[in-house]
């Protein structure tokens, strides 16, 4: 340790600040990052440029209006979110959904995935200087969200999914479309995936870069596809099954080779698993009412919890984690969500280490962050 | 074997440890050492007489679950970053939002709001009224003032 | 006859001096007005490719297609306020996106264009040891971008320009040897192979088809010159902000802008001169110019296309490719082209 | 479980031309942009945006006030003849909160609240109140 | 710009700068939360911004005209809003995207959040919307635009 310190005084280290507008820290995140030459040294990321107090405002509102801001918390996956809540707002207030909403629930959360990874797959490749496949993606994408806007009216902060069902049926118009999309999207995510993969130079800037080994990865509490690819076979939908998940038969993607690549490709592979969930889903959809009648109208401002509740679902990110406490009044007592995208960034503490500038962007991409998750 | 108050079953189907807070580490590492690997969460509740730090501890492997509860009265819960690096970050959120402050940490300095805020958001009794604005020194750091000052 | 000549006989009722004076002054404005046109010309096909390529329309809406996008660009770029950062090194500050600017069109002012039908050639610089002038003035441009990083006192610029200069440094050789193998090759053919008129007319058979090995590290050489992607390691926008030009704005960000585009016009123009048999064309020897626009335009679409699709390469496998495989690559090059031009003698 | 097998090695630059040329043939596509201001797409039935308020059957019952997540929707007093509205209360909307979470339009009992397809709501001062006549209105009559 | 004297020569002159400004507005690549997202889409081939000659996203704010403010500005972020705007060189621009950045939006209640980017940096033109669609924010492009040229009293 103090040989190491005085080492340090003796080389010059640049300071950089990176950051808070930086064009690749994907929002508003600041690394502090110590250089020495090219090499960064030590980084250390500075957070909380992001933080809209959403914990403290859900204290202040009704069960039924917080939804709006877990909306906001992973604003590219909102559906996902939405599920996040309402798993444990339902079980605090004792609503539980029909089983026709629980589909709805889990095609909407699974193309919700699928739109998540494809800002992730874009920003990552302009992160690394690809400025073609973001385009790609976001052709896709619009494509998700033109799904949404037909369902709910709504692009990207949805609020579709109501305490005790979802606000509204799903109709044949919208099964059509889903279906036609299912049909065309695995070629293009071919496509999309063949036009990263196939470049050597993509491939030298991720193979072998980064690499987090399983046992800092639990150290650091890291979940969802990061954990994955790091060899550890974990996903809240298996584990914990939520929602209709169980009836559903879909792989986890697995890698053991730990690096960027490894990410890269868990990230991939989950978006072929999630067109294969919304295509059985699509079909297996019962009939039935989509909402539970004691949470509509101006019944939804009456409700009343009590106890304490904590929920887990699979967010694009990782584990996404509610804890609800209510005291028996129409308001939560208290608000706390557990923000895969948060553990998921303390890792680059470790990760960052001894590695380029240029690799450092890289590894930051493959976190996947997005800060109205991990600053709230 | 470490003391446990009360062990209950919450409305989620989880196992619930409550523990004095003397006894928190040693019931953490004990966890720690039964395959509870991964803490999820640490989450700090106002019950206005006192406070309530909540663990969610998870277990990879078998897959199990469970929650571990303290209270304090006086703001001071020992630190868990000594057994799990997750710790850290989450203890300085809480330390930043609700004011609980954990003994031996290494580095407990507010995660998200700048260190010269005054109060501790999260808390029942957080004046909303009192509008704080941050600015922004010379070497890019924060701190946060009463007065509106420039560029506001 | 040539431009000049033309010029000059033109003004020839004033004295021979004044005429030849005058002449050389019009013909450096003809220069500066086609560098123009060609970067104008760069950049609106780029913005377009670019578009098209991402399934986008791109600018359509100033004009018939967009043409006057880039008038609208330039005239913004001229009423901006070009900002002096404070702790600027001033000099090298106000001088280095000239220096980029002034390189450029002296580049272009060495390159032999060939014969437009009326006109007659239109090349500008007669000297018979034109590549090594050529490559004396292509080397000026990263001056300018060095200067710049190191003068505007920014991290990411002096991070940016120190890029700039190990790229510069290791990319230099290996293009270097690849010429001269061709020198070597256009020797057995003309009496002097260093001027460039002479090396391009030489090529009966492109210089690519017996070189290809020279042809792919030239052109590897020439992206890395012109320092685009995925060589935009002074740029590379998505690490250092912006690079060397992070502190530049208005006219003088304009510059480095048109430089950047105005040196893949210019590289590619050297590949298609060097390699491809330039001027040369199947028919007739008058439409020479429309040969090597034809030829430019193709490496140039071919240039984007690589811009638009790969990633950025690191900086340390950078050096490590310049180093350790290009260079060795150019020197068997060169021992192949010593084989050819003896034994075969093409 | 299954694990996701690394992509099997191109040769060096073949595979980089490849993925030029997977890039490089989207020229041929026709683009997929919708032009704006002339072109439009055909809006979802669904699609949300600016609220209207239809005054004759407005109850003045302030669900709405008490519904709204973030403070957008305040009462206010206009006189104005409507037996089923005694206390002659109206909401107003802060369009310059609102979320378009819709909640005000589920909770109103008479369905008066609703949200439109407007969507070219943009200004240059910040000034988005709309008071209860002027939620009744169209964008250009407001802007009036 | 000052304004001209009233003669031909400058009045034209001045159209023709203020159609060229109109016409190329380089936004800064500065996404702050969700509404970073929308940007991005306008950006993206769905609704091709380009159009407007203003795909150039420049990174640095020392090269770019306009500021689209997206996403909620925090209290934490707002002197660094500040410094940006003060980097970019004049004439410059900035629109308010998202109820967030015009009075606080769902956040207004809280306590980090500012209730208005207007109170550290001058705004052109407001959109809101949460998130404003893509054609929403080409609206507010649009009328900016307008707004260069003398057009609308919006």
């Amino acid at each position: 340790m103090i040989q190491e310190e005085q080492k340090n005084e003796h080389r010059e280290w640049t300071e950089l600040n990176m950051g808070p507008q930086h064009p690749s820290t994907h929002g508003v995140l600041r690394l502090k990052v110590k250089l020495d030459g090219e090499t960064v040294k030590e980084v250390e990321p500075i957070i909380g440029y992001l933080h809209r107090n959403a914990e403290k405002i859900c204290e202040l509102d009704y069960y039924c209006d917080s939804l709006i801001y877990f909306d906001r918390m992973d604003y590219v996956a909102a559906m996902n979110m939405e599920v996040g809540y309402l798993e444990a707002a339902e079980k605090l207030l004792n609503i539980p959904p029909p089983e026709r909403a629980q589909w709805i629930r889990v095609i909407m959360a699974e193309l919700g995935r699928i739109a998540a990874h494809l800002v992730w797959a874009g920003a990552f490749g302009l992160d690394l200087g690809m400025l073609s496949p973001f385009f790609y993606c976001f052709v896709q994408r619009e494509k998700i969200l033109r799904i949404f806007t037909e369902i709910c009216g709504s692009r990207q902060e949805t609020n579709y999914m109501s305490i005790g069902g979802v606000y509204q049926d799903i109709n044949e118009n919208i099964i059509y479309m889903i279906e036609e999309f299912t049909k065309e999207f695995p070629d293009k995510l071919e496509e999309i995936f063949n036009a990263f993969v196939k470049n050597d130079i993509f491939m030298s800037r991720n193979k072998g870069i980064g690499i987090l080994e399983p046992d800092v990865a639990i150290q650091y509490a890291v979940t969802g596809p990061m954990l994955r690819a790091s060899g550890i076979e974990y996903d809240v939908r298996k584990a914990e099954p939520y929602l209709v998940y169980d009836k559903l038969n879909f792989d986890i993607p697995v890698s053991y080779k730990k690096d960027n690549l490894a990410r890269f490709l868990v990230r991939f592979e989950e978006m072929r698993q999630s067109v294969r969930i919304v295509k059985q889903a699509i079909k297996k959809i019962p009939d039935g009412p989509y909402f539970n009648p004691k949470a509509k109208k101006s019944l939804m401002i009456r409700l009343r919890g009590e106890g304490e509740v904590y929920a887990r679902t699979e967010s694009p990110k990782g584990e996404f984690g509610v804890y609800l406490v209510g005291d028996g009044g129409v308001k939560p007592y208290r608000v706390r969500v557990r923000s895969p995208s948060l553990r998921n960034l303390s890792v680059i503490r470790h990760l960052g280490k001894d590695v380029l500038i240029a690799d450092l962007i890289a590894i930051s991409g493959t976190i996947d962050l997005v800060f109205g998750e991990v600053d709230r | 074997m470490v003391e446990v108050l009360e062990e209950t079953t919450g409305k989620d189907g989880r196992k619930v440890l409550k523990v004095a807070k003397e006894n928190l580490l040693a019931l953490l590492s004990d966890l720690k050492d039964n395959g509870f690997t991964h803490l999820s969460l640490i989450t700090g509740i106002d019950r206005k007489s006192k406070l309530e730090v909540v663990y969610h501890l998870h277990n990879l492997t078998k897959n199990e679950y469970v929650v571990v509860k303290t209270e304090t009265l006086d703001e001071r819960v020992p630190s868990a970053t000594g057994l799990f690096k997750s710790a850290d970050w989450d203890e300085r959120e809480q330390y930043d939002l609700m004011g609980i402050v954990f003994e031996g940490h290494p580095n407990l300095k507010r995660l998200f709001l700048p260190d010269s805020w005054v109060g501790h958001p999260l808390r029942k009794n957080y004046d909303l009224s009192k509008v704080q604005y941050i600015n922004m020194d010379e070497n890019g750091d924060d701190y946060a003032t009463f007065d509106p000052g420039d560029g506001w | 006859m040539d431009v000049l000549t033309r010029l000059a006989h033109f003004f020839a009722p004033l004295t021979h001096y004044v005429a030849y004076i005058l002449a050389y002054l019009f013909e450096s404005i003809f220069l500066v007005i086609f560098v123009t046109i060609v970067l104008v010309f760069m950049i609106y096909l780029f913005r377009k490719y670019m578009a098209r390529v991402q399934l986008r329309i791109g600018p359509n809406r100033v004009g018939k297609f967009g043409l006057l996008q880039l008038m609208a660009d330039g005239l913004k770029l001229a009423g901006k306020e070009s900002i002096l950062p404070k702790g600027r090194d001033d000099l090298p500050f106000r001088i280095a996106p000239l220096i980029v600017f002034i390189g450029l069109v002296m580049s272009f002012a060495i390159l032999p264009y060939g014969d437009f039908y009326w006109i007659g050639s239109l090349t500008i610089t007669h000297s018979n040891v034109s590549v090594i002038l050529l490559f004396a003035a292509i080397a000026i441009m990263p001056i300018g971008e060095i200067l710049a990083g190191v003068s505007s006192r920014n991290k990411y610029a002096i991070l940016g320009a120190l890029r700039g200069v190990a790229k510069d440094v290791s990319f230099e050789v290996p293009m270097m040897i690849s010429v001269i193998a061709l020198v070597m090759m256009a020797s057995a053919r003309t009496s002097e192979p260093l001027n460039l008129s002479d090396l391009v007319s030489s090529q009966i058979i492109p210089f690519g088809i017996p070189e290809v090995i020279g042809l792919l590290v030239f052109f590897i050489s020439m992206i890395a010159r012109a320092s685009y992607s995925p060589f935009d390691m002074g740029e590379s926008d998505s690490e250092l902000v912006s690079g060397h030009s992070t502190e530049y704005s208005g006219m003088r960000f304009g510059m480095f802008y048109m430089g950047l585009f105005g040196s893949i016009f210019l590289s590619s123009m050297m590949v298609s001169l060097l390699y491809l048999g330039g001027y040369n064309g199947p028919f007739s020897s008058d439409a020479g110019f429309v040969y090597l626009l034809i030829k430019t335009v193709v490496l140039v679409l071919i240039a984007f296309t690589v811009w638009l699709s790969v990633p950025r390469i690191r900086i340390d496998r950078f050096v490590n490719m310049g180093w350790k495989y290009l260079l060795p690559i150019s020197i068997i090059n060169l021992i192949i082209a010593g084989i050819i031009t003896l034994g075969v003698g093409l | 479980m299954i694990e996701v097998k690394e992509p099997k090695k191109e040769l060096p630059l073949v595979g980089t031309l490849k993925a030029m040329w997977i890039v490089g043939k989207h020229i041929f596509q026709k683009p997929v942009t919708t032009q704006y201001p002339e072109e439009r797409k055909p809006m979802p039935d669904r699609f949300r945006f600016r609220i209207f308020l239809s005054l004759d059957d407005c109850v003045g019952c302030t669900l709405c006030e008490q519904v709204c997540p973030n403070l957008s929707i305040h009462m206010n007093k206009v006189e104005r003849e409507n037996p089923r509205n005694k206390r002659k209360i109206y909401p107003d909307v802060n369009f310059g909160t609102c979320t378009v979470c819709r909640n005000c339009e589920e909770i109103c009992p008479t369905d008066a609240i609703y949200l439109t397809h407007v969507f070219e709501t943009s200004r240059t001062r910040n000034s988005f109140t709309y008071s209860p006549d002027e939620l009744s209105l169209s964008e250009d009559e407001v802007i009036k | 710009m000052k304004t001209g004297d009233g003669g031909v020569v400058t009045t034209t002159l001045e159209q023709a700068m203020e159609w060229g400004r109109s016409n190329s507005l380089w936004p800064l690549t500065f996404g702050l939360a969700c509404c970073a997202i929308e940007m991005m889409a306008i950006q993206a081939a769905d609704m091709d911004i380009a159009r407007f000659g203003s795909e150039v996203f420049r990174n640095s704010p020392r090269q770019s005209d306009l500021m689209i403010v997206a996403g909620t500005v925090t209290k934490k972020m707002a002197p660094r809003v500040r410094r940006l705007y003060e980097e970019m060189p004049y004439p410059k621009y900035v629109i308010a995207m998202g109820v967030c950045v015009i009075q606080g939006g769902p956040y207004n209640q809280g306590y980090s959040v500012v209730l208005g980017v207007d109170k550290v940096v001058p705004v052109d033109v407001y959109v809101p919307g949460c998130p404003p669609t893509p054609e929403a924010l080409t609206h507010g492009i649009m009328l900016l635009q307008k707004k260069i040229r003398n057009e609308t009293d919006r």
